[in-house]
């Protein structure tokens, strides 16, 4: 098709590659042009979220044992520190996630200001029904009720305090269930979510 | 190749002019008509329903493959009786017109499919509540207007109602105090967190007690707490010399 | 835009220095001395998430003109560029939002952190590409066009939340016109529809 070459931004970096050679770096001097690693690591945990990610997972990934994984970590927060990053690789509980530096904090007070673009897209009404009625729910489970990718619509109710995380799923990577908030019960009336309307009546018409 | 697996009968027509590596912008339309009456007749031996789409075009084809065969420079009576030239060549153009708008499309649409399986493997991240970050009205914008006289007013009238109906109504957590200080360290001891962690997604009544837990934790020099900016955010962390308790 | 340098394959032995030079004009505050406002922009556009931020958020928290704010995420993805780094700010349905880049595919599947391919119809996708060139148009417009009764298409379109129905027409039966919504953006990875490929030439015959 010739005309696919739209919005195809390659970006240029190494590729990242991963492996035995590489293990010993991680822990001395790693340098960009090594590099690749930490980087796909810090990727990583940018795309896991507050799900965050456990030694074990990052071990498994990198093909390392879980001391290296720790060690990856804190190189990783060298990284990011080096580089002036306003979000940095904490452990909380038994996983690491990327949060916030306090340096960020007057900038968020400020976007706290500046109110975002309110309207409900169908995408996440449908996402909050679909929490409201069969919470505690996974997002990949939301996404196969769905059919689509749904991170955008789950954002937008997690961030409107609609929707929030309420535990955690005992499958493999231990994803975070889904549920409505009080928020959520308060604006529509509801005393819990046992409340809602039954949704067989629906299409018996 | 089934009908069935054809979008429709443009569809089937490109894929006609396609496989046989003819130019879509001169082929004689009643070139492909043969093979697009033999897939029809195909599919209704193998007893398949054959959508009515297919069956229009086969008449139209069928129209503009009779009226090619006519000799073009015949008597004058045969054009008039068929309508002939004019309309065959318009019918022609039109077809060959809507398959081309309709390549067009298809060809859109397998860009589109192609873009959107690259796109779907990128994933970006829930956002962070930015409720914690709102700014509380400060005192004086908060009491903008009250003056020492009316707060003595207004313990006047609570005085005077309370002597008539002592109603007053405490808005309790439903979780106790005590509780929430055995969650929040066997939390911090785990790992450290921090003050505005505790905070995430609680209501006003959740964050009194988490506060209360918090004030007495440090009360009982069992967790310490650190802050490293003015208005920052609270690092806790177990006092591990009291773990033991 | 007074910084036009900012596309950055520099001469070699030029060190990339993030800021110094390309910053002045932000504001006064926001010099790389004092911090990097691309540091927080990055920060700011983490917390936002999927939410993502628009130029106007963006002005409103830099205290800088809209085109500026544009102009910052433009560096911002040079200087992500240039660190390696593997999510990169995107531009989608006119907000700007961090995305992992495509060079993190592999590791974020082995982690179950990408969603299971689910991809529309051919059918889906041709009443999709009309509406999206041809917008707004009636479904019996987009029949025309395809040659077949595209109800059940249509349908599923409006249903995932790609396609709704914007308008009435003026013609008789008044049927609806439908337009795509800004999950199509979204789902296509497309700032804008100006974003959308060129379509094929119809009259080079």
């Amino acid at each position: 098709m010739d005309h696919s070459e739209h919005s195809e931004h390659s970006p240029v970096g190494m590729a990242p590659t991963p492996g035995a050679q590489e293990k010993a770096d991680f822990s001395s001097g790693f340098t960009a042009a090594t590099g690749g690693a930490l980087q796909a690591l810090e990727g990583l945990l940018f795309a896991a979220g507050t799900e965050g990610l456990t030694n074990r997972q990052i071990a498994g990934v990198f093909d390392v044992d879980e001391p290296s994984a720790t060690q990856m970590c804190l190189d990783l927060r060298d990284l990011q520190s080096r580089e002036g990053r306003r979000f940095l690789v904490e452990r909380l509980a038994d996983a690491w996630q990327l949060m916030t530096a306090p340096e960020l904090t007057p900038y968020l007070r400020q976007l706290a200001l500046v109110p975002p673009p309110s309207s409900l897209s169908q995408a996440a009404l449908e996402t909050l029904a679909i929490i409201a009625y069969r919470q505690p729910i996974t997002r990949s489970q939301i996404e196969d009720i769905r059919g689509v990718k749904s991170e955008k619509a789950l954002g937008t109710l997690v961030a409107r305090g609609l929707a929030q995380e309420i535990a955690r799923a005992d499958s493999p990577g231990r994803p975070f269930l889904y549920g409505t908030t009080n928020d959520f019960l308060d604006y529509f009336g509801l005393g819990s979510h046992r409340d809602l309307p039954p949704l067989e009546q629906m299409d018996n018409g | 190749m089934r009908l069935q697996a054809f979008e429709g009968p443009l569809d089937l027509l490109l894929h006609l002019i396609e496989s046989q590596e003819l130019d879509i912008y001169d082929v004689p339309i009643a070139r492909i008509t043969d093979q697009y009456m033999t897939y029809l007749r195909e599919s209704m031996e193998f007893q398949l329903e054959v959508a009515s789409e297919f069956l229009v075009m086969a008449a139209q084809l069928l129209a503009i493959k009779a009226r090619s065969l006519l000799p073009r420079h015949g008597p004058t009576e045969i054009q008039v009786a068929y309508g002939f030239d004019a309309e065959y060549v318009d019918d022609e153009r039109e077809l060959r017109e809507r398959l081309i708008e309709y390549r067009a499309f298809k060809l859109a649409a397998q860009a589109l499919g192609e873009q959107s399986l690259l796109w779907a493997e990128r994933v970006g991240r829930l956002p962070l509540p930015l409720e914690s970050f709102q700014e509380q009205p400060t005192v004086s914008d908060f009491l903008a207007g009250v003056e020492v006289l009316h707060l003595r007013d207004s313990l006047a009238r609570a005085l005077a109602r309370t002597k008539i109906d002592l109603d007053v109504r405490i808005v309790r957590d439903r979780e106790p105090v005590a509780q929430r200080m055995r969650l929040i360290e066997k939390q911090v001891r785990d790992a450290p967190t921090t003050f505005v962690h505790l905070l995430r997604n609680r209501r006003r009544r959740e964050i009194v007690t988490v506060f209360l837990a918090v004030l007495e934790l440090i009360r009982l020099n069992r967790i310490i707490c650190r802050q490293e900016v003015q208005f920052g955010d609270i690092w806790i962390t177990a006092n591990t010399a009291n773990i033991a308790l």
